[in-house]
């Protein structure tokens, strides 16, 4: 337990490490190199839908497998890569940015992200089990219920798992960011990305819920006969729509908010300059979120709700243009006047404003019903869509990866790499996703395997195919620059960029496991800058030097996911044979054996000494 | 990098000219070229909303591009700490009023159209379909007329019609960009929507929700013709014999073998409600095979010896017997000697 | 530390708050059960529907602001934003009900 | 054992829940937790009012529910309600014994509460062929009632271990919070059920 020497570790030590481990920032790292290894399936599976859109009646892949393709494209990135990077993110940052050792609860943490992965997995377990869900990643029933095989199946599950993972880690954000802020840390000094990842929590744990029943409704529909979405026994499938979207729309959100924290961080960090409208910006957040529960239905315009409906949340989703609108401002803001420095994390951050912009804009297009009526269900929303969440979101994770590699790993990126994938990416996605609009607007519907020779729509899919394969190149370059930073990256300090200004960048890169030696002492928004600007080099400690409390790691979130994992299995072949019920009860009895292990033996966990802590260099 | 900048912006411009030069998409199809009512009310909304989005866009853009050229950090700015600005209020305002303003701009008429497009005041007294969905086709059924169609929709021009919009299977989506917006096929409820198409023309319809693998094959037309034209096809349609003699021996075996072959239990002639298959009265008059092939001899008898090379998970692979290349012959013969009206795309002009 | 600790050693103080909350949760706890009377007793003797529909409805919520203020405590001290975000699920399960009960009628 | 979670005779905390930071921490977790509940249940809800009337020619709402069992069942839920209350009065006062006491009244009331939610289900299925296959109606009536019958079972096996498992150790820092956290939990399925007789059954009955 001594942390004083880094000693040698053999590989299957550091692996049972890593297993067991429920430090936030080893979880973090977790997070976002799974989130990574699902974003490049999901890239190629967006390259295999671009190659066959490539040209008029391709026959690249086959109609069904396409429709697979879209589906497992959509799900794995916006389930699978998207949010657990974010979620890597919050996980590995938010706790230093308040001034935490960890989060509220550590066991929990590490069993939401075995959950995430081997939710995962079971999805993607799909393609080799018979084939992969094949209903969009919106999974409307009824096709999702008549779907044949078990592909739907696995989506269901999958999400599930992964889903209460995430249900978990909601709530031990909201408790960590709520009780274990450091002395001065008052709700109106935290940096904008805890502010993000607090709003974002609230919306997990009101949205994820609405997912859960949707699943377990096309789950008792698909594997024990239930009639929820069954015309002939009353069903209505509309609920499903409705159950998606009163998640799916607050979803957006949950991936565009950490977003927006990021940028808030890094803009005025190489602004030199604090970040103009900090309560507003905070106002902000919460306006969107709350917003975002009142809109869902600007998803089924044309489902035939009647007009009232119609008009009432085409008002909704509009008003959200404002509060986003004063986010853009107060950015544009604190780069005015400010001391600009353009580097790899700084490019990403400026890539975004133009593109989420017309991503935003978009958006409030699509919300005027009428328009509507023509756009939905087109390579319109597409473009709409790949503007806000790549443009947005992906543009945020990459900007956030430059940023905050060093303090996860303490290296810095490569800087001319950084630059060369930045605009590789930035100019395939333009290419990509701008002439989209057009082509949805020239009658090409979504989600269509192919589209007619002669009908105007070639040259548009040609040009966005050709985008597709800039970003892939872009996205390439970038893992070889992580690689190689890896290989030959020199150490970061513990402010590599020098202008930090929150509490993350005071101590070492990458941290010690406790963070913190002492608490320190806030004294107001921006607290290292604070310190920097009054000539201290480094934050007061608020209390002395003492003992450290720490949990102990576990393997039984592990073993609790695998209960669960080989319980899915049982799930979903009991329909074919009655002998998959012992593996449902099996993993059930693993699972709750383990949830019992857990709350029967007392887990005090450890302290690290005083005296080896004096021993330890900053 | 203010260079690639100016490159980029120059490249986006062009790719955008380039686009507008293009026309706006296939005429018939687009829904940037609308020829129907409710197509024309949807794009005077986009209209008025791409308005303020450019306005708005630009003065995004202008301070942006102000701001990094001239607040970037220069040579000798090392050390340079610039104000630490905590806000202002009056500009938060500002930024917060207009786009307020914007919205309600925007929203207001959007409000107005969407009650407009939903009104069904006058149903009762004009021509009303019944739409029905159906993995991958689309049935007409004219109920004041008794006639029944599939694929092929004839209207009035300049006429309100109703449709009655439903699902026989999974959800679909009806939609002919240059007419009229969508309007989803639920198996649950059905869905009103009128449309006036102000051009004779053929339209191309096109499904717009995913409903299995053939969902980007499941497109059909509207053909919209003069009143007298119109009134002529009802005519027409009414008084088809679905038991008329083929003109041909061949014609008539392959009669006889669609009888045999139970084609006639899907796939109705006349105005027989039966739709389980397309509806095929006037089959030779239709404009295209299957919704989406030239409708010739050699595609017909493809389509009917492996009608899952062309549309894969269609209803039809598999529910009658194997087809031989003569046999195939003889009932495409007969089914291309449907045209018992004398009103068919020809009549709307185009195509 | 098997022992328990006897009542005497708590402060007087203390003691005497914790009864009057007692004293008040079983008050609550009586008004709960005359609420779920009358509910029944409407149902039973078959009064109008429009009356009875929003009676029901109101009580039910009456008593579980009950269960929440006084059995969970959210009256206290320290459940400020506890409060806050309960409310905030209670707002997204109204819209959804209201939803789920205005446009899915066919 | 650390010392942090042993009780100082001379030193009790006023509320010994929330006096360490783990307390706390569950404190705060389990309602957090109640509020996606909340929107759980309300889905459920919401789905259930919306296929309340579909039968599908099947047996209506009208034709089975009873008064007389869901006011038993309404009461003895209420009930626990209660006396889990008086459990963590006697845990504020650190007196182990009756707080073992009330809540194993506590126990034995859901699991009666339980016993007659079974026969209720039986008697739907055996006398009126009424299943959760029979219409959407069916299926959205047995997935609400039965995911809080399924909260009741979670509930109790909860208490049932925490009893179990401190039997013998009177009340810790430790347990205490988890004490706590179990009784504001089983208060939340009784909001539920509130909802339920009152939604389901009440709203069902009138005609
Ligand atoms: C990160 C993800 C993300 C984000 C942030 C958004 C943001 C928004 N989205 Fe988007 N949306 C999606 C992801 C996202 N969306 C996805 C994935 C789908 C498709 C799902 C599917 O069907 O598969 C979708 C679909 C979708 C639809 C349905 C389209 C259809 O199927 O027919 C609509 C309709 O209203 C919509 C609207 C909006 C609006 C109004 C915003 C707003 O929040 C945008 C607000 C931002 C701005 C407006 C820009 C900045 C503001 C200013 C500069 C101020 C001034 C501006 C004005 C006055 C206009 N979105
Ligand atoms: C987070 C969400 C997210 C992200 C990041 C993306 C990213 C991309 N998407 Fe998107 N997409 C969705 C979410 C997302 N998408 C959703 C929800 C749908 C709707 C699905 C549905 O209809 O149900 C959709 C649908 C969708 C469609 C429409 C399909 C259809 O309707 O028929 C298309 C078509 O162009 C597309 C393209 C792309 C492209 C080109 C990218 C690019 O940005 C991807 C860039 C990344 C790469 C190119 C990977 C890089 C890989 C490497 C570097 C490794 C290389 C290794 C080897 C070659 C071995 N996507
Ligand atoms: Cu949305």
């Amino acid at each position: 337990m001594s942390i004083a020497s880094t000693q040698q570790k053999g590989f299957w030590a550091i692996l049972w490490d890593y297993l067991t481990t429920v430090d936030h920032k080893k979880l973090g790292n977790m997070y976002i190199a799974a989130g990574a290894f699902f974003f490049v399936l999901g890239g190629i599976e967006a390259l295999v839908i671009r190659i066959q859109l490539a040209k008029p009646e391709n026959d690249f892949i086959s109609a069904g497998l396409y429709n697979e393709m879209i589906t497992m494209h959509g799900t794995t990135m916006i389930f699978f890569a998207a949010m657990p990077i974010l979620i890597g993110f919050m996980n590995a940052i938010m706790p230093l940015q308040i001034g935490a050792r960890d989060v509220a609860f550590p066991f929990l943490n590490s069993l939401g992200f075995w959950l995430f992965l081997f939710g995962g997995i079971m999805l993607n377990l799909s393609w080799f089990l018979g084939g992969a869900p094949d209903a969009g990643w919106t999974a409307y029933a009824p096709l999702s219920i008549q779907s044949p095989g078990h592909g739907m199946d696995f989506y269901i599950l999958g999400l599930q798992l992964s889903g209460a993972g995430t249900l978990m880690g909601g709530i031990n954000f909201l408790v960590t960011i709520v009780t274990m802020r450091a002395p001065g840390m008052t709700y109106m000094r935290m940096p904008l990305f805890t502010w993000t990842t607090f709003v974002a929590s609230i919306l997990i744990l009101f949205a994820f819920p609405a997912l859960t029943v949707g699943l377990f409704l096309l789950m008792f529909d698909r594997l024990f006969g239930s009639a929820f979405f069954d015309v002939a026994l009353g069903g209505n499938s509309v609920i499903w729509q409705h159950l998606f979207w009163i998640f799916g729309h607050p979803e957006v959100y949950i991936l565009i908010l950490p977003a927006f924290g990021i940028f808030s961080e890094i803009i005025p960090v190489f602004s030199r300059k604090r970040l103009f409208g900090y309560t507003s910006m905070v106002f902000a957040t919460f306006l969107i979120a709350f917003l975002g529960f009142m809109v869902w239905a600007h998803h089924m315009f044309a489902v035939g709700l009647g007009p009232t409906a119609n008009a009432i949340f085409a008002v909704g989703t509009m008003a959200i243009a404002v509060p986003t609108g004063i986010k853009i401002f107060n950015w544009l803001a604190t780069l005015w006047g400010g001391s600009i420095t353009i580097n790899s994390a700084m490019l990403w951050s400026l890539g975004f404003i133009p593109s989420f912009t017309i991503g935003g804009m978009t958006g409030v297009m699509l919300g005027a019903t009428t328009a509507d009526y023509q756009y939905h269900d087109t390579y319109f929303v597409i473009a709409h869509f790949h503007y806000v969440i790549v443009g947005g979101v992906v543009f945020g994770i990459l900007a956030g990866l430059h940023y905050w590699w060093p303090k996860l790993f303490g290296k810095v990126l490569n800087e001319a790499m950084g630059k060369i994938a930045f605009w590789f990416f930035f100019i395939g996605f333009h290419l990509t996703f701008f002439i989209q609009h057009f082509l949805g607007l020239m009658g090409m519907p979504r989600r269509y395997w192919v589209f007619l020779e002669g009908q105007g729509l070639d040259t548009g899919n040609m040009i966005s195919t050709v985008g597709a394969f800039l970003m892939g190149i872009g996205s390439l370059v970038f893992i070889i620059n992580v690689v190689y930073t890896t290989v030959k990256g020199e150490k970061a300090g513990n402010d590599p960029w020098g202008d930090g200004r929150s509490l993350e960048w005071s101590i070492s890169s990458p941290p010690k496991e406790y963070n913190f030696k002492q608490l320190p002492l806030v004294r107001g928004l921006d607290p290292y800058w604070i310190e920097k600007m009054e000539g201290n080099k480094k934050m007061t400690p608020a209390q002395p030097v003492n003992d450290i409390h720490m949990p102990n790691g576990s393997i039984l979130p592990l073993i609790m996911t695998i209960g669960f994992f080989i319980a899915s299995f049982g799930f979903i072949y009991q329909v074919d044979n009655n002998l998959w019920l012992i593996a449902l009860f099996g993993g059930m009895a693993i699972a709750l054996g383990s949830m019992l292990a857990r709350s029967l033996v007392d887990d005090y966990g450890y302290h690290i000494h005083k005296e080896d802590l004096e021993k330890e260099v900053d | 990098m203010n260079r690639w900048m100016g490159k980029i912006k120059a490249l986006i411009l062009l790719g955008f000219v380039s686009l507008v030069l293009a026309a706006c998409g296939k005429e018939n199809l687009t829904a940037l070229d609308p020829k129907g009512y409710g197509a024309e009310v949807s794009m005077d909304i986009m209209i008025l909303s791409i308005i303020i989005m450019i306005a708005v866009f630009v003065i995004v853009m202008l301070v942006y591009t102000v701001a990094i050229i001239r607040f970037r950090r220069k040579k000798g700015q090392e050390n340079y700490i610039p104000k630490q600005v905590e806000g202002n209020h009056k500009l938060e305002i500002v930024w917060t009023a207009i786009p307020i303003v914007l919205v309600i701009i925007l929203a207001v008429p959007t409000i107005f159209t969407v009650f407009d497009l939903a009104d069904d005041a006058d149903a009762s007294e004009s021509i009303s379909i019944d739409v029905t969905g159906n993995q991958y086709w689309w049935h007409f059924n004219y109920s004041n007329e008794e006639i029944q169609t599939s694929q092929d929709m004839y209207i009035p021009v300049n006429e309100k019609v109703y449709l009655n919009i439903d699902s026989a299977d999974v959800i679909h989506s009806f939609w002919v960009p240059t007419i009229s917006g969508k309007m989803d096929a639920n198996p649950e409820n059905t869905n009103t929507m009128y449309i006036e198409a102000y051009e004779e023309g053929v339209y191309w319809g096109k499904c717009a929700e995913l409903c299995g693998p053939s969902h980007s094959l499941m497109d059909f037309k509207i053909v919209v013709v003069s009143q007298e034209e119109y009134d002529q096809w009802v005519e027409d349609m009414k008084s088809v014999d679905p038991e008329a003699e083929p003109e041909t021996a061949s014609a008539q075996e392959g009669k006889d073998l669609f009888e045999a072959n139970s084609c006639i239990g899907c796939h109705a002639i006349g105005s027989s409600p039966s739709a389980v298959g397309p509806n095929l009265t006037n089959f030779a008059n239709r404009t295209t095979l299957a919704g989406v092939e030239d409708l010739t001899y050699e595609n017909l008898v493809d389509w009917l010896m492996n009608p899952e090379a062309l549309k894969p998970g269609n209803k039809m692979t598999g529910n009658y017997p194997e087809l031989s290349e003569d046999e195939a012959s003889s009932i495409a013969e007969y089914l291309l000697g449907l045209d018992h009206s004398e009103i068919n795309p020809e009549s709307a002009g185009n195509e | 530390m098997t022992e328990n600790t006897s009542m005497s050693k708590l402060n007087s103080y203390q003691n005497h708050k914790s009864k009057e909350e007692m004293k008040h949760q079983v008050i609550t706890f009586a008004l709960m059960i005359i609420f779920t009377l009358i509910a029944f007793y409407a149902v039973a003797v078959d009064m109008d529907k429009i009356f009875v529909i929003p009676l029901i409805l109101i009580l039910a919520i009456v008593q579980v602001g009950f269960q929440f203020y006084y059995f969970m405590h959210m009256k206290d001290k320290g459940h400020e934003l506890v409060a806050l975000l309960i409310f905030g699920g209670i707002w997204v399960a109204a819209v959804a009900i209201l939803t789920f009960t205005t446009i899915i009628w066919w | 054992m650390s010392q942090e979670h042993t009780l100082d005779p001379n030193n009790l905390p006023k509320d010994p829940a929330k006096s360490t930071l783990e307390g706390k921490h569950k404190f705060l977790g389990l309602w957090f937790f109640l509020g996606g509940e909340t929107v759980l249940f309300s889905c459920f809800f919401a789905t259930y009012l919306a296929l309340k009337n579909s039968t599908a020619g099947g047996p209506t709402s009208q034709d089975l529910f009873g008064l007389e069992l869901v006011f038993i069942m309404t009461i003895l839920l209420l009930t626990s309600s209660l006396t889990s209350v008086y459990a963590i009065y006697h845990m504020k006062n650190y007196d182990f014994k009756k707080m073992q006491l009330w809540f194993g009244i506590t126990a034995l009331l859901g699991l009666a509460f339980l016993g007659f939610e079974i026969y209720e289900f039986y008697h739907y299925i055996t006398d009126y062929g009424f299943t959760f296959r029979s219409s959407a109606f069916g299926s959205a009536f047995y997935t609400l009632v039965g995911f809080h019958g399924g909260h009741v079972v979670f509930g109790l096996s909860w208490l049932i271990a925490l009893m179990v498992r401190n039997a013998r150790r009177g009340i810790t820092l430790k347990n205490a919070s988890k004490f706590n956290t179990f009784s504001l939990y089983w208060h939340f399925i009784d909001v539920v059920w509130v909802f339920i007789f009152t939604v389901v059954y009440l709203m069902g009955m009138v005609s």
